[in-house]
């Protein structure tokens, strides 16, 4: 991704930081002297301007990258509803926490909750793309809405836990109790998943709509999807049957 | 002006503006791709009698369609963006939803004018089907006795042009259908247009409205019936004892006339005496395709 | 705590309708927390030259200090992480209190806002008799406001007993212990048997003459007895009524039902609207619901109003919550308190496009505006239920301008409104005076608050003033002053002090024979002691009866 | 010499609330508490509590602490963390969050690490829950879920469910139904009319699948432990009032986080074909009243940070978890919880103040600590039972401090400062 703001940690951050009100909003329009001046919150020192922890180059124009050892970093572009983040490494928990829109891409590993509802909310995402080339703590994509989230790795346990409707897309294993007490919406799991025994059988079949999303994965995001992954079959489940029922897993199978 | 003998007459085909949608259909194969766009398509020459005009615009290789799977794009017409919803829905419905393996996808994602197609179809899965919105466009998942009928929400229209024309006037009928033939052929592959005739040829030209009923739209064009040479006010050489129209649709005026130049070109062929189109004296169509114009640009 | 010792409010244009004032420039002198006749000159003066002067709003009935609240609050944390409330910045340094928004704000920010608004006299409407400690609590922690609550009675096990057994006297007396002990204002009925059938397992009852089964009783039998209780002790507000049925198409049939099973009596019926639909689909019954109000003098009503907009139901109908729940899919919590009440709570949205919610509306207006006496008609939203008591200004603007109501009409959802009286054209817009009244002078005296909602001398020094403004919305939003028992706590919109609040409750005398087979009662079948229960060390003295 | 005898004592020895104590006393000891239950003694144990106040282990005037305190908070360069405990009364946990607001403070209490979940999915589900007393009175069939209250609850059975006779429960134990699921180690009352065991990695299934068949959504064939539980149902949908009991405090056993959830959607789901209430059992002090404070003065049941200068909600990151990992620079313990080595050892690293019961006996060697009284023995006030009804406290002991005076102190101490920025 050429130009776009880019954000080097200046030094390794020694205590956690909650960048949830850097990219909130509005702020691919804003400069990157005005994004310097939006507040990290710091764990022990408190609000912190951006620019202090992180030397800024570039404009945003809808852009921003992250660089740096971000492991410490809680709840970046949490509600985001614009732009294109990205992220060279990993980072802590709630990564896009109930993102509305715009993408986050997280070239590293994310820690639990991505892509969540903010805790005790019943709604999380709204919208967006979160992709997770790494692995994903627990509860990835809990009450997703709306939108995206994929994970590259592994996803902990309860990915898409209680979703309203939305897609998480497994590259890797996926955890227990994934897709647990959704509505709607799709959990696809491009490897192992084990679904819970309220969701039920349904039939094995190719369908036409994952063709779609995983071409604009691999498209759009360089995923390593596979023919197999495009031509395959997917043995589809149907549940949560304690809830509204109308969401699914969609396995893929060798067959 | 004359092309490989064949004078050019100096007039103009005189077309209307009309709402295009384009669609695409993908399937598992080539057959299923083909069998649902000739259902789709059948019955559908003119909005007179058949409500749309619809045509094959052109096959779709697996890297072209939004699944990867083979497919075929179509362009239907209407006069008027509500009737196009109508047809859209009937005919995706009827042709497109009960066919094996296919999918189908809107073909002018640019367009700002969006109906509803997928989102009226979705009723028929019962309250089953699903939504799924996939880089920002919704799509409806109907769950059939095969397995899932994928149907984009929601489709683009434009303002498109219908009743391009032009006229071949031959010394006999081989002639005139020879030259049909080859005009069609080197349209078919033309960008942005559909021929919506059979074959792409119309051999019933004609005028508006009737010497005798007064609700007629439309009657045989008189003029340009050899037969009638004698008892009508004819427009034909003597030279000519059959006259082949081809009409052609297309998203936009210049396609049209890049259609049309192709189109008359092939047909400018031994036997061939003259190639001529319709108009009704510039009044009633915004769009004036001047044969001379198109062919002196080739 | 007292602030300002003297102050003269002059040159405001004052409506004052209990003391027959209406809009008379005249000065309204202050002293000591209450309103005199006069003051000597060269007593400090609040200018309100050109603008409206009103006693501080009486709100009858509202959900801001109750354990039912409180559970509302805890299932909002969207709606409070949406709308945090930094401390304001008091004038006396004296430190003010953060808290956080939404449909249920916390209890310091309600207290703020609802003077902001300038209100300041709220009663919460529906407390369970054995969490009266905690609405206590509640109250202490929301400034700026004189407050109490109502005690639910209407499905007490041992009232229901009571009745069962003819008991009308002992009824009165347990109904007067009650108040005492949780250090209430006034009795409160809430689905007069219907909360004991929801939990008994009998749902709910949906006529004033269907019996509770558990225990032989009718509701009308219950509304007579506590009705009677009411006025009989002499309690300085009547027994105040959530009919049975609320939400239900065709539900003015009961609630008419029981209006006439009190004729004669004094009786408040709360949030009105909710219980004026014809059957048996959906429409209005406010006409015939208005002309038995009207013809009744007897009786008084609270409206309700439903505002478009997030709301939360907050009541101890029990039963009508589940069905809001199973009909909303919305969260829902529902608490079934110690043989005494109910809890439920949902979260809901009412949208002008929705057929529903634009009948509740309209119903609402056609309740205020075809109301003959507005001293019996006041205005509520039932907060949090029909909408936040911030909208009121909003609500008052809907009633003084029939413009600005005409035009939201033309935006809602027709689909329910066929023979609407407010769709076929209610002309009428309330004066500057009736706002008084329906806001202040009216509660106040449906309370029996005889220093509440006037400007006569030996009032409470509750003063509102208001900037003139063409845009009746703002201006009863952002009051220029508000003043609470003498104490200037908002200005020009800003807080500037929040003092403490007044309880308000009240301490009847009962026969003590009552006492050995209530002590009995308790022991059988109450998990807390007799000794225990009755809440101690209220800091304000009860009205005297 | 003679005893004094104070009845109707309340007890916050667990969350029962028992207020129908005798405590004896002599000599300002307490000697006796009756009826006998081993909580009730441990919490009362004989009343005597440290009524000193120390700075830096050595005693100090208690004008002089508290205006040392307030500079301490006040001048504190980092966050400042104040802990609410659960020994004391609803008014002085007010006081305690009113400092905090104050303060811009983070707030933290046992509830973030013991009762959170189910505070959290009743904030995503809400709940359906009854009153002791409903239980008491109409409870027919009863259903421990991997708890035997007799443990931790020790009067639960007597006072509450299944023993007791109740307004339509006449019979009392005879007239009920009592199911018992064993989930693992989590064992529920033996002695149950019926009883099912479930592996650990079964019971969200379970739950789960007990939901689907109240929608007619069971899958047809179920494996075996499942269909044990599945098959309780007719017995819970049978029920007049039925009452799923759950302990929401942890225990040693590792628990699966969803159980919470899954009892409360199920209890909710109950519903429809009949009545049912989740009781949720909490453990001794006022624990629901720190939450229920908590609530009516910043919308949030647990874990604030006011450091915004307005209450946040930080359920996923406890305050003493952050304190740990460096995030305070001083702390405000009040009330006397038993903290871990890891907590005891990073508040030796920062400011502390202690305020409350046996304060100058914290593990933490406070810089400042100030004894009050615990309440309920010798504060008064209100503390909350685990259904979250408020009850008056009878101390029967006189202390010589109440916590609320001390934070009062505190706060004007804090006032006389100036308010941090």
């Amino acid at each position: 991704m050429s130009g776009g703001l880019v954000a080097r940690l200046r030094t390794p951050l020694r205590q956690r930081a909650d960048l949830s009100e850097v990219l909130a909003g509005s702020w691919t329009a804003l400069s990157a002297a005005e994004l310097a001046r939006r507040p990290v919150h710091l764990e022990r020192d408190g609000a912190t301007p951006l620019g202090e922890i992180f030397e800024l180059n570039g404009e945003p124009e809808g852009r921003m990258r992250f660089v740096g050892d971000l492991e410490l970093i809680d709840r970046l572009a949490a509600g985001l509803n614009e732009g294109e983040v990205t992220v060279e490494g990993s980072l802590g928990s709630e990564a896009g926490l109930a993102l509305a829109g715009g993408t986050l891409d997280i070239q590293g590993d994310a820690g639990p909750r991505a892509g969540a509802a903010p805790l005790g909310f019943k709604r999380g995402m709204t919208g967006g793309e979160l992709i997770v080339r790494g692995a994903a703590g627990a509860e990835a994509g809990a009450g997703m809405r709306r939108g995206l989230v994929v994970v590259g790795g592994r996803a902990g346990d309860r990915a898409g836990l209680g979703m309203i409707a939305g897609n998480v897309v497994v590259f890797g294993s996926a955890g227990a109790d994934a897709g647990l007490w959704s509505k709607r919406g799709s959990v696809v799991a491009l490897g192992a998943i084990t679904p819970p025994p309220t969701y039920s059988y349904a039939c094995t079949y190719q369908p036409v709509h994952l063709r779609l999303l995983l071409t604009r994965l691999g498209g759009r995001y360089g995923l390593p999807v596979r023919p197999r992954h495009l031509n395959g079959f997917y043995r589809r489940y149907s549940g949560d049957m304690a809830e509204l029922g109308k969401g699914e897993i969609l396995a893929w199978t060798a067959k | 002006m004359k092309i490989r003998g064949v004078f050019i007459e100096d007039t103009f085909a005189e077309a209307f503006t009309m709402r295009v949608a384009r669609i695409v259909i993908t399937a598992r194969s080539n057959r299923w791709v083909r069998a649902a766009a000739l259902k789709l398509t059948g019955f559908a020459t003119s909005v007179i009698g058949c409500k749309v005009e619809a045509g094959i615009e052109r096959a779709l290789s697996a890297r072209e369609t939004p699944d990867g799977r083979p497919g075929t794009s179509i362009l239907l017409m209407t006069m008027g963006k509500d009737d196009l919803a109508k047809r859209l829905v009937e005919r995706i419905g009827q042709t497109v939803l009960t066919c094996p393996t296919t999918a189908c996808f809107d073909g002018l994602p640019d367009a700002t004018d969006r109906v509803g197609v997928g989102s009226a179809l979705r009723f028929f899965g019962d309250g089953f089907q699903m939504s799924k919105v996939i880089a920002g466009v919704r799509y409806w998942r109907i769950p059939v006795m095969e397995g899932e009928f994928l149907v984009q929400e929601k489709f683009g229209t434009l303002k498109g042009v219908g009743g391009g024309n032009f006229l071949i006037l031959a010394r006999s009928p081989d002639a005139a259908l020879g030259a049909a033939e080859a005009a069609a052929d080197a349209m078919a592959a033309q960008p942005g247009t559909i021929l919506p005739f059979p074959g792409g040829v119309v051999r019933s030209g004609s005028k508006v409205g009737s010497r005798r009923i007064k609700s007629m739209i439309a009657s045989t064009n008189d003029a340009y019936c050899p037969t009638l040479r004698a008892v009508t006010k004819s427009a034909l050489p003597d030279s000519v004892n059959s006259v082949l129209e081809i009409v052609v649709n297309g998203v936009d005026a210049p396609s049209i006339a890049s259609s049309m130049r192709a189109g008359i070109h092939a047909a400018c062929h031994d036997g061939v005496v003259a190639i001529s189109a319709g108009n009704y004296g510039g009044k009633l169509g915004p769009h004036h395709f001047h044969l001379r114009q198109i062919m002196a640009g080739a | 705590m007292k602030g300002l010792q003297q102050l003269r409010i002059v040159g405001g244009a004052v409506h004052d309708p209990t003391n027959g004032i209406d809009g008379e420039v005249r000065d309204v002198c202050i002293e000591n927390g209450r309103v005199v006749a006069a003051l000597p000159d060269g007593a400090p003066t609040l200018d309100a030259g050109g603008m409206i002067v009103m006693a501080g709003g009486v709100d009858i009935h509202s959900h801001l200090a109750s354990s039912s609240c409180n559970h509302a609050r805890r299932l909002l944390p969207e709606e409070h992480a949406a709308e945090p409330a930094p401390a304001p910045l008091l004038e006396d340094g004296a430190p003010a209190r953060s808290g956080t928004g939404g449909t249920v704000p916390s209890t310091f920010t309600t207290g703020y806002r609802y003077a902001g608004l300038g209100y300041t006299t709220v009663f919460d409407a529906a407390v369970a008799p054995i969490m009266a400690r905690h609405s206590h609590a509640e109250l202490e922690d929301t400034p700026c406001v004189d407050g109490g609550f109502f005690a639910l009675m209407g499905n007490d096990e041992y009232l229901l007993r009571l009745i069962a057994s003819g008991e009308r006297g002992r009824s009165r007396d347990y109904a007067a212990w009650l108040l005492g002990a949780t250090g209430a204002y006034a009795i409160k009925i809430v689905n007069p048997g219907g909360i004991e059938a929801w939990k008994s397992g009998q749902r709910n009852l949906n006529s004033l003459d269907e019996t509770l089964t558990t225990h032989g009783v009718t509701p009308r039998a219950i509304l007579e007895t506590l009705a009677d209780a009411a006025n009989q002790l002499g309690l300085p507000h009547p027994v105040h009524i959530h009919c049975n049925n609320l939400g239900m198409p065709g539900n003015v049939a009961v609630t008419l039902a029981s209006m006439r099973a009190l004729a004669g009596r004094r009786a408040h019926f709360t949030h009105a609207q909710f219980h004026a639909y014809g059957g048996p689909g959906w429409s209005s019954g406010a006409v015939p619901l208005m002309e038995y109000v009207n013809s009744h003098p007897e009786l008084s009503i609270d409206v309700g109003q439903v505002m478009f907009g997030p709301a939360a139901t907050i009541t101890a109908d029990g039963p009508v919550e589940y069905l809001l729940h199973k009909s909303s899919g919305r969260k829902w919590v529902n608490i079934d308190i110690e043989l005494e009440t109910g809890c439920g709570i949902v979260p809901i949205l009412y949208r002008d496009k929705a057929a529903v919610s634009a009948l509740q509306w309209a119903i609402g207006l056609e309740l205020f505006l075809l109301s003959a006496d507005p001293w019996r008609v006041v205005l509520s939203t039932d907060h949090p239920n029909g909408g936040s008591f911030l909208s009121y200004p909003a609500l008052i603007q809907l009633l003084m301008d029939r413009t600005v109501r005409g035009e939201r009409l033309k935006q809602i959802n027709p689909k329910l409104l066929a023979g609407s009286a407010l769709a076929d054209g209610l002309t009428r817009e309330y004066t500057l005076n009736e706002i008084a009244i329906i806001t202040r002078a009216g509660p106040a005296r449906l309370l029996g608050l005889q220093q509440k909602g006037h400007l006569g001398p030996g009032a409470d020094a509750d003063v509102t003033v208001y900037s003139r403004d063409p845009d009746i919305a703002r201006m009863f939003a952002t009051p220029r002053y508000v003043i609470k028992a003498g104490t200037l706590v908002v200005e020009e919109g800003q807080l500037r002090r929040a003092p403490a609040g007044r309880r308000l409750h009240v301490r009847p005398g009962y026969d003590d024979a009552l006492l050995p087979g209530l002590q009995k009662h308790f022991q059988a079948y109450s998990t807390v002691a007799f000794d225990n229960y009755p809440v101690r060390g209220i800091r304000d003295e009860p009205i005297p009866l | 010499m003679t005893d004094d005898r104070v009845e109707q004592v309340t007890c916050l020895g667990c969350g029962c609330g028992c207020d129908d104590i005798a405590v004896t006393v002599r000599e300002g000891r307490i000697v006796d508490t009756s009826p006998p239950c081993p909580l009730g003694r441990a919490w009362f144990g004989d009343g005597s509590v440290p009524w000193q106040v120390l700075r830096g282990g050595q005693p100090v005037a208690v004008e002089e602490a508290l205006t040392e305190a307030a500079e301490m908070l006040v001048r504190s360069r980092g966050r400042v963390l104040v802990y609410v405990g659960v020994d004391l009364s609803s008014q002085a946990q007010r006081s305690a969050i009113a400092l905090a607001d104050l303060l811009h403070a983070t707030v933290d209490t046992a509830t973030s690490e013991t009762a959170a979940a189910g505070l959290l999915a009743g904030q995503r589900r809400g709940r359906a829950t009854a009153t002791l007393g409903e239980i008491r009175n109409r409870a027919d069939v009863l259903l421990f879920w991997g708890v035997d209250p007799v443990l931790r609850y020790p009067r639960f059975h007597s006072r509450y469910a299944p023993e007791p006779p109740g307004v339509g429960i006449p019979e009392g134990r005879a007239g009920r139904f009592v199911i018992a699921v064993n989930i693992g180690a989590d064992r529920a009352p033996p002695g149950a009319d019926a009883t099912i065991t479930l592996e650990a990695s079964e019971e969200i299934g379970a739950l789960s699948l007990m939901r689907a068949a109240l929608r007619d959504s069971r899958p047809a064939e179920l494996p075996p432990p499942f269909k044990q539980a599945a098959d309780l149902l007719p017995r819970l949908t049978g029920a007049r009032y039925a009452v799923l009991v759950h302990d929401a405090e942890p225990t040693a056993e590792p628990r699966n986080p969803l159980r919470v959830e899954g009892l409360i959607a199920l209890a909710q789901a109950l519903n429809g074909p009949t009545r049912a209430a989740l009781c949720s059992l909490r453990a001794g002090g006022n624990r629901p009243g720190a939450e229920s404070v908590l609530t009516w003065q910043t919308g949030y049941p647990m874990a604030v940070d006011y450091s915004r200068g307005y209450p946040r909600y930080e359920p996923g990151l406890r305050g003493l978890n952050r304190l740990e990992t460096g995030g305070f620079s001083a702390a405000l313990v009040v009330g006397s919880p038993d903290f871990s080595a890891g907590t005891t050892s990073a508040l030796a690293r920062i400011d502390t103040i202690a305020i409350g019961p046996r304060a100058t006996q914290a593990s933490f060697n406070p810089r400042l600590a100030i004894d009050t009284g615990v309440a309920g023995i010798h504060d008064g006030g209100t503390g909350y039972r685990m259904d979250e009804v408020p009850l008056s406290l009878r101390p029967p002991l006189r202390g010589q401090r109440s916590t609320v005076e001390a934070l009062g102190g505190l706060v004007k101490g804090i006032r006389l400062l100036g308010q941090p920025a």
